[in-house]
């Protein structure tokens, strides 16, 4: 046994089982298309369907973990000394694939919750104090989710008296749909229910939080295409204008909270939240387009939607993995420690930039083409003319404007402190370069994210299959006269192919003019630092004082306390030392979920004095007083 | 006819023994109260033995005697030497008012059985009445006060209400269940009797 | 596309005289800013002569400089040059006429800013991290505003692009010119105010003086000059030629939005390209205006104008609601 | 055949007060297993009401399914029993106590059978109480102060609480005996059922009240729960087992005749008192749960809260019944291995608080994984099979009033946050703290060394058998059982109205 599991059997056996199983899946869920598989049991049956919506998430899935996997055959050998990592992740993906293909309500829980509790117990895999609190945040959080989205399904069985997910097309009155919508935006980090996600993800193992960052979260938004676009009786448009502003909400929040913080994978995951929120304004406007009725831009808000999960799993996954790699080769997650990685780890760096620009969304790599759909889709929201919609996604389009340069902000506060200047501590100093599986796990979906930037039309067309399941109608996507109709309005064009060929034929055209009319001459030479120490890293900026300035702009959104500590009697303007403490707290956590944690405990206190005291006396006196009580309403209530 | 009338008496022998016993602090006194109690209950069933002559009623005449009139006390008293202590001396409620709470509870219990009994078994309903009181006030004896042996007491005056009340709206039950019954009843109270024997041992009760 | 040899000429002459107009600009607005101050000041054409001298310099490179140092200048340069090359300066058929997404161009706008503050960082020095998070701080600030005026327009004309934006509004103002009477299909008020929104964006990411400063290296006043610190040599010249050609892309944008006039055929294409220099001399007077008198200002009070600017694009959008 | 049932109990009874103990153990191994057969024969060859022994005993669908419940677990419990015993000794508790703990838990098991399987009212009383008795030494096991306390309690509150049931059960007597005269016929279930609308109402109701406080108070519904958590944490963990997980089943069983008899005569609102009581329990122990710091204790609430969702699943009726009477079969399960598995912890680390224990997941590896899972399945989450049973309870609920549905679902995660959150603390605690390293200078924290190697491997395999089976049983429910299931919800959901 421990030979075995100290030449890493366990881990090459459970990632390839891992890939195997993935690649099983995809095709089952090709060959099997729009077929249904019933397992007959006693009681239950547990019914399975593949359907486009299925089939995209079922690939989109495998692909992400096969990345990963192949990611973690390297990355995970510092965890073969306890191999129930590679068991659960192994479970926790199946249990993923299988949930997207499941047909029916019990089997949908079940998964569920196998999920949740598989990456539950890959969340306190490390066995710390805080992956113990983190773990359990996460576990109560979900749970709650979990129990919404059985209270909306039972309401849905009620209605339709069917566990079978073909019977509940167009049975969801709004309040099964916000019972289930409030549980999965749980499971998504949605702003006012996110703060699980900020502690569970970085505490875990860095292949886990890329599964749970960039796959897990998107399971949430299934379910909500399920509910929204199958299940849906379309009567109340405005859940979506309502999931159009909290989507647009907790991405502001989600970035400028990014912003303050100084653990790299910290930041990814308030970054998760920004991305779910992108995603939930695509969900909402594309919602009340269709129960509006404006069919063009119901299909082009989807497209968003579908876009977005595509990128950000696939960006967000290989940034995760990348803060792994750091994690492993420095051992440390803190930016402040960092620097100056470029050098050591250089193509780490160059995949590691080019996934922070696919989520920060420049041009011309695939994020930009993402946020780019919703913008349009936000635009032509304003087209419609419909009173509320046009002056909320007025605000959204603010909100959303405000988050992408927030993002931008923050992810060449990531890049820059992390990789750039000059090492800061010794742990960045001894930095290594990895080792080439763990690279090629990362750089395959950095290539796929240049890959849909740039040629984004076949992905397009195959994405149009799922957009007709869900909306009943495609977007049109030929590279270079696309004019997408919105409300019957020919609109605005972006080609991205046409933008990166002009890109890069002006870079050539620009490289090959300054090699030739510029001199070669080059010399390398010390940084000047005002004529102080050139060798003093310290003497950079700190990341905290990149946000700092933004972060006194917008100090409403932070509660932050930050205090100044100077040495005592040392001279009044050459300090020698001086220390400056910042810390960012969560204003939802300050202010609804600690009160209220506070109130449940004084409740129970009472209660417990009240009801379980140890004098026998008291508990014979409840026995007696129930029992009259009990005559009371029986003689003067019911007769 | 003069037949009920002495069953009454019997019947009022028993509240009066169940007030006194709320009036008393002495363990000692309890205890014989309860005999005396069981007694006034045998012969009630004995009157009602004679009056249906039935043997089903002799027969739990006789083990009433057997287990409550001789047993228990007998059992209780033993182990009431064993832990030496005859005064009880803590109560939530003073004396006073626990006689006045207890003739407010035969009140309330007079006026459940009027709401519950059907007009025509007056009878029944006097001994119904009786019997609810005796049980609340046992159970008022369980919940006032402090000392363990006066909730065996307590619990012992409510079995006593419900073997009343069995033998007052029925002709007592089964003989073979009143076996049984009386049969637990005993050996709960040789348990609770250990039990406080070992509580003695153990804390200062 | 309905591939057109004539777009593809004059688009590629109208891009090249841009790019070549650029610097005479700004050489222009510091020209006329020295003159007020009573300086005798350079020459117009100074800016050409440093861009060559620069190319000819060594290049000095900091120790802890990575790839990001090399590629980042280029790249900057490009995304400015990609913005020309959609813009209709006076040309209506620009090269990249047919992507020109409003969008696109902001977020082009972005991409330039990231790998500018990428470079300043690079060299770990402390006024790079400084001017880095300077930039940032005034890019957040201003760019919703930014694409505000941009998606105002769009949805004002209802077109996407920033060729067929400017062309509606050059029809609509014929129309209102030559028939006389003012016909609701053009409004004068919602250009007007994204002008002046547009306006304190472009002060504000040009660094021009309320705001910034570029002639001092004084690390208080410092924004875009912090993050080039580090520049020498041809990268120094690249961000300088970058900073005159992102001016220009600026005021072309709010020439056009003001008084659109871009030709569709050749015959206008004279008239049109002196109508262009026209409008841009009369911007560059303006801006070297508000230069001159304004002092600059406290770092936090650049929020105060710049939300100015958001809320009269705000306004503009709502109003350009109204049509519909 | 079916007297063997009750036979069986008896003889293991008799034969241990001669027997060694270590001979007993087989004995009782052997005496589990026979009684789990016979039922599951009789399970299997099942198709109407048996009467038997001279009609004092009957099996129909209710009281097979809690049959069904009490076999099996107590199979379980005899297994984990065997390697209990050999622990304790091993840990230098007298052979002579255990010969005690044998006689009475076959004891235990026999009343309970025959209270179980009693057909006569009467007959079922005096089980009852003397499982009361029975329990009452054992739960006074390990002869502390609080174990003595807890005992006391105990017995006091459940012979008051049985000895107003026996107000019912002569009430009831009254009401028959006059349909059928003053005879054991009177009191038999079956006749009473037949007599139906014949029988007096009001007195019926009277005597179901009396009997759902009575007998209440021995399900350990609020307000009359106090000596549940006592009485339960205090036993030796394979009592506790039974205790909660068949005990409470088989005082409910009587509170379900009552309920029956006034479903036959025709009166729905018992059901309003049993939803009553049942969200009551389900409101205090979910309120009570954060603030235990004795882990055996949180598994009592969380009987109690069981037993409220299955009150409440009988009061609410159609779909909840059948998921109430799943409900009693896994929640048995479950809580046996809760209480098994916490039972290995204590035997080795004899510590109940909860503080005191961090870290389980290195030193008990297999015993902290059930410990965990355990918890996760009896808060109703799958792959466990409690999921069924909530979820069918949780459907009548919501078709009966939505509200008092989320109602529910926030007091259960109440007790998720109360119950899981402590779990989690004894499985992965602040070991890598520098308070646990002062803990280990100072050597308070003996029992850190000790692991799983100090007890016998049938306690560390039970819980975990029991652990896989409750998975299993989401997955697949034997046929035969379901079919008991559904005929036994068909005599309730007969005559509820919605």
């Amino acid at each position: 046994m421990d030979n075995l599991k100290h030449k890493g059997i366990f881990r090459y056996f459970f990632n390839c089982l891992t890939i195997l199983s993935a690649a099983f899946f995809t095709v089952l869920s090709i060959y099997c298309f729009k077929s249904e598989f019933i397992v007959q049991s006693s009681f239950i049956d547990f019914s399975f369907k593949f359907n486009a919506l299925s089939l995209f998430f079922v690939i989109f899935i495998s692909s992400v973990s096969v990345f990963i996997s192949i990611f973690s055959i390297k990355y995970g050998e510092k965890y073969d000394k306890k191999p129930s990592l590679f068991i659960y992740s192994f479970l926790f993906i199946l249990s993923m694939i299988i949930l997207v293909i499941s047909n029916d309500m019990l089997t949908f829980l079940i998964f569920w919750e196998l999920m949740s509790i598989f990456s539950f117990l890959l969340v306190i895999y490390e066995g710390s104090e805080e992956s113990r609190s983190a773990g359990f945040l996460y576990f109560l959080m979900t749970h709650i989710g979990t129990i919404l989205i059985t209270a909306g399904f039972i309401m849905l069985y009620l209605k339709t008296s069917s566990f079978s997910f073909d019977y509940y097309k167009g049975a969801a009155g709004i309040m099964i749909l916000a019972a289930a919508i409030t549980g999965f935006s749980i499971k998504a980090g949605i702003m006012p229910f996110h703060t699980w996600l900020p502690y569970a993800h970085p505490v875990a193992p860095a292949n886990i939080s890329a599964i749970m960052s960039g796959v897990m979260v998107n399971m949430a938004i299934y379910g909500i295409l399920k509910f929204l676009f199958v299940f849906s009786s379309g009567s109340n448009s405005f859940l979506g204008i309502i999931l159009l502003i909290i989507g647009a909400l907790s991405a502001l929040l989600g970035i400028m909270y990014a912003m303050a913080q100084k653990d790299i994978k910290k930041l990814l995951a308030f970054s998760t939240i920004e991305n779910m929120g992108i995603i939930f304004m695509g969900i909402g406007i594309s919602y009340w387009a269709d129960i509006e009725n404006f069919k063009s831009l119901e299909y082009l808000a989807m497209l968003a939607v579908l876009l977005h999960v595509v990128n950000h799993g696939l960006s967000k996954s290989s940034l995760f993995m990348g803060s792994g790699l750091i994690d492993k080769y420095t051992h440390t997650r803190n930016m402040e420690k960092l620097g100056g990685l470029s050098k050591k780890m250089g193509q780490l760096s160059v995949m590691f930039l080019i996934g922070v620009m696919s989520i920060s969304a420049m041009p011309p790599l695939n994020g930009f083409l993402s946020e780019w759909y919703l913008y349009i889709s936000l635009i032509g929201s304003v087209f419609t003319g419909n009173l509320y919609m046009v002056y909320f996604s007025i605000i959204a389009i603010a909100l959303l404007s405000l988050a992408g340069a927030a993002a931008g902000a923050a992810f060449t506060k990531l890049f820059g402190i992390t990789f750039l200047g000059k090492p800061r501590t010794a742990n960045a100093e001894n930095a290594a370069e990895s080792h080439i599986v763990e690279r090629i796990g990362i750089a395959i979906p950095v290539l796929l994210c240049i890959y849909i930037g740039v040629y984004p039309y076949q992905i397009i067309s195959s994405l149009n299959a799922v957009i007709f399941y869900l909306t009943g109608g495609t977007v049109s996507s030929n590279p270079f006269s696309a004019v997408h109709v919105i409300n019957a309005r020919p609109f605005s064009l972006y080609a991205p192919a046409l933008i990166a060929v002009a890109f890069t034929a002006v870079l050539l055209i620009v490289f090959l003019y300054l090699k030739s009319f510029s001199s070669d001459k080059k010399r390398i030479f010390e940084t000047w630092a005002c004529g102080l120490d050139e060798k003093n890293s310290k003497a950079q900026y700190s990341g905290g004082g990149f946000s700092s300035s933004i972060m006194k702009v917008f100090s409403s959104f932070y509660s932050s306390v930050s205090e100044i500590n100077f040495e005592k009697d040392v001279k009044k303007y050459f300090r020698s030392k001086s220390v400056y403490t910042e810390e960012v707290n969560d204003i939802f956590e300050k202010y609804i979920y600690i009160p209220a944690g506070k109130i449940y405990l004084k409740i129970s206190e009472i209660f417990n004095k009240a009801a379980n005291s140890a004098n026998i006396n008291i508990s014979l006196g409840y026995l007696f007083l129930s029992l009259i009580a009990c005559f009371i309403i029986y003689i003067f209530i019911i007769r | 006819m003069i037949m009920e009338k002495i069953a009454e008496l019997f019947i009022i022998l028993i509240l009066v023994s169940v007030v006194l016993n709320v009036s008393s602090p002495f363990i000692k006194f309890a205890i014989k109260l309860y005999s005396f109690q069981s007694l006034m209950l045998a012969f009630y069933i004995l009157m009602g033995a004679v009056h249906f002559n039935s043997i089903n009623l002799y027969g739990s005449f006789a083990i009433t005697v057997i287990f409550k009139v001789v047993l228990i006390p007998y059992f209780l008293f033993k182990t009431l030497k064993k832990v030496k202590m005859d005064k009880e001396i803590d109560m939530y409620i003073g004396i006073p008012e626990a006689v006045v709470f207890a003739g407010s509870l035969t009140l309330l219990s007079n006026l459940i059985a009027q709401k519950i009994i059907k007009t025509g078994i007056t009878f029944g309903s006097f001994v119904f009445t009786i019997s609810l009181a005796t049980f609340l006030i046992g159970a008022m004896l369980m919940i006032t006060r402090k000392t363990l042996f006066s909730q065996i007491i307590g619990f012992l005056t409510i079995d006593n209400a419900i073997f009343l009340a069995a033998n007052s709206i029925t002709h007592g039950m089964p003989l073979l269940v009143e076996l049984g019954v009386l049969f637990d009843l005993f050996v709960s109270i040789l348990i609770l009797s250990i039990l406080i024997l070992n509580l003695r041992r153990n804390v200062a009760v | 596309m309905n591939f057109n040899v004539q777009h593809l000429i004059f688009g590629t002459a109208q891009f090249f005289i841009i790019v070549v107009l650029a610097p005479f600009f700004a050489g222009f607005i510091h020209k006329l800013k020295q003159r007020a101050r009573g300086q005798k000041g350079i020459g117009i054409f100074q800016f050409y002569i440093n861009f060559n001298k620069l190319l000819k310099k060594e290049l000095v490179l900091s120790k802890d400089a990575t790839f990001i140092s090399n590629i980042a200048p280029h790249i900057v340069l490009v995304s400015y040059l990609i913005i020309l090359l959609m813009l209709p300066a006076f040309y209506r058929y620009s090269l990249l006429g047919v992507s020109s997404d409003v969008i696109l161009i902001a977020y082009s706008l972005a991409l330039a800013t990231f790998f500018m503050t990428l470079y300043a960082m690079d060299q770990g020095s402390a006024f790079g991290g400084l001017g880095a998070s300077r930039e940032w701080f005034l890019t957040v600030l201003s760019e919703p505003s930014l694409i505000f005026v941009f998606i105002s327009l769009a949805i004002y004309t209802k077109q996407g692009r920033i060729t067929d934006i400017f062309y509606f509004i050059q029809k609509g103002a014929a129309n209102a010119f030559l028939s006389g009477i003012h016909s609701g299909a053009v409004s004068i008020a919602i250009p007007f105010l994204l002008f002046i929104s547009l306006f304190i964006v472009s002060i504000s990411e040009n660094a021009r003086i309320p705001i910034d400063n570029p002639e001092t290296h004084l690390e208080l006043t410092m924004f875009h000059e912090a993050n080039i610190l580090e520049a020498s040599g041809k990268h120094l010249g690249i961000y300088e030629y970058g900073s005159y050609l992102k001016l220009t892309v600026f005021l072309t944008v709010m020439s056009l939005i003001l008084f659109p006039y871009m030709a569709v055929n050749i015959y206008q294409i004279p008239s049109a390209l002196i109508i262009y220099v026209l409008k841009m001399i009369i911007l560059c007077v303006i801006i070297a205006g508000v230069e001159i008198v304004n002092p600059k200002m406290r770092v936090f009070r650049v929020p105060n104008v710049l939300s100015v600017s958001f809320i009269l694009s705000l306004i503009a959008m709502i109003l350009s609601i109204r049509g519909f | 055949m079916y007297e063997l049932i009750l036979i069986l109990p008896a003889a293991a009874l008799i034969v241990s007060i001669f027997a060694d103990v270590l001979w007993m153990s087989y004995l009782q191994l052997a005496v589990s297993v026979l009684v789990f057969c016979a039922v599951a024969a009789i399970a299997l060859s099942f198709n109407s009401v048996t009467v038997f022994l001279g009609g004092f005993f009957f099996v129909d669908y209710i009281n097979l399914v809690i049959l069904i419940t009490v076999s099996t677990l107590e199979l379980f419990v005899a297994f984990y029993s065997f390697g209990y015993v050999r622990t304790e000794i091993a840990g230098g508790i007298s052979k002579r106590k255990f010969k005690f703990y044998y006689f009475w838990k076959n004891l235990f098991v026999f009343s309970m059978m025959v209270s179980i399987l009693s057909n006569n009212l009467g007959i079922y009383w005096t089980g009852l109480e003397a499982t009361t008795l029975a329990t009452a030494l054992l739960v006074s096991f390990n002869r502390t102060k609080e174990s003595f306390e807890a005992t006391w309690k105990y017995v006091i509150m459940c012979s008051v609480g049985i000895a107003i049931g026996l107000f019912a059960i002569v009430i009831l007597y009254f009401t028959t005996s006059q349909v059928y005269g003053e005879s054991l016929r009177s009191l038999s279930f079956i006749n009473i059922m037949q007599a139906g609308a014949k029988l007096d109402k009001n007195f019926l109701m009277l005597a179901f009240l009396l009997a759902l406080v009575g007998f209440g108070t021995k399900v350990g519904f609020a307000p009359m729960h106090n000596w549940l958590p006592d009485a339960h944490s205090q036993g030796p963990s394979p009592v506790s087992a039974l205790l909660s997980g068949v005990l409470l089943n088989t005082a409910l069983l009587g509170i379900l005749r009552f309920y029956q008899i006034n479903g036959a005569a025709g009166i729905y609102y018992p059901r309003y008192f049993l939803i009553g009581f049942g969200f009551f329990t389900i409101l205090v122990s979910a309120f009570s749960v954060i603030k235990q710091t004795d882990y055996k204790r949180l598994f009592a609430f969380s009987s109690m809260e069981n037993m409220g969702i299955i009150a409440l699943g009988f009061g609410i009726g159609g779909i909840a019944v059948i998921g109430s009477l799943l409900q009693i079969f896994f929640h048995a399960l479950n809580k046996g291995l809760l209480f098994l598995s916490s039972g290995n912890v204590l035997a080795a680390t004899h510590e109940r608080r909860i503080d005191k224990i961090r870290n389980l997941s290195k030193n008990f590896p297999v015993t902290a994984l059930v410990l965990l899972f355990g918890v996760m399945g009896i808060s109703g989450m799958p792959p466990f099979a409690m999921f069924l049973g909530e979820i069918y309870i949780m459907t009548g609920v919501f078709r009966s009033n939505i509200l008092l549905g989320f109602l529910v679902f926030i007091l259960l995660v109440f007790i998720f946050i109360g119950l899981f959150g402590k779990i989690l603390k004894m499985y992965i605690g602040n070991t890598d703290s520098e308070e646990a390293g002062d803990e280990l200078k100072s050597g308070k924290t003996a029992h850190k060394e000790v692991n799983e190697g100090a007890i016998h491997p049938f306690m560390v395999y039970v819980p975990l058998i029991l652990l896989l089976l409750s998975s299993l049983l989401l997955f697949y429910i034997p046929s035969p059982f379901l079919n008991i299931v559904k005929s036994a919800s068909a005599e309730f959901g007969g005559r509820i109205i919605f």
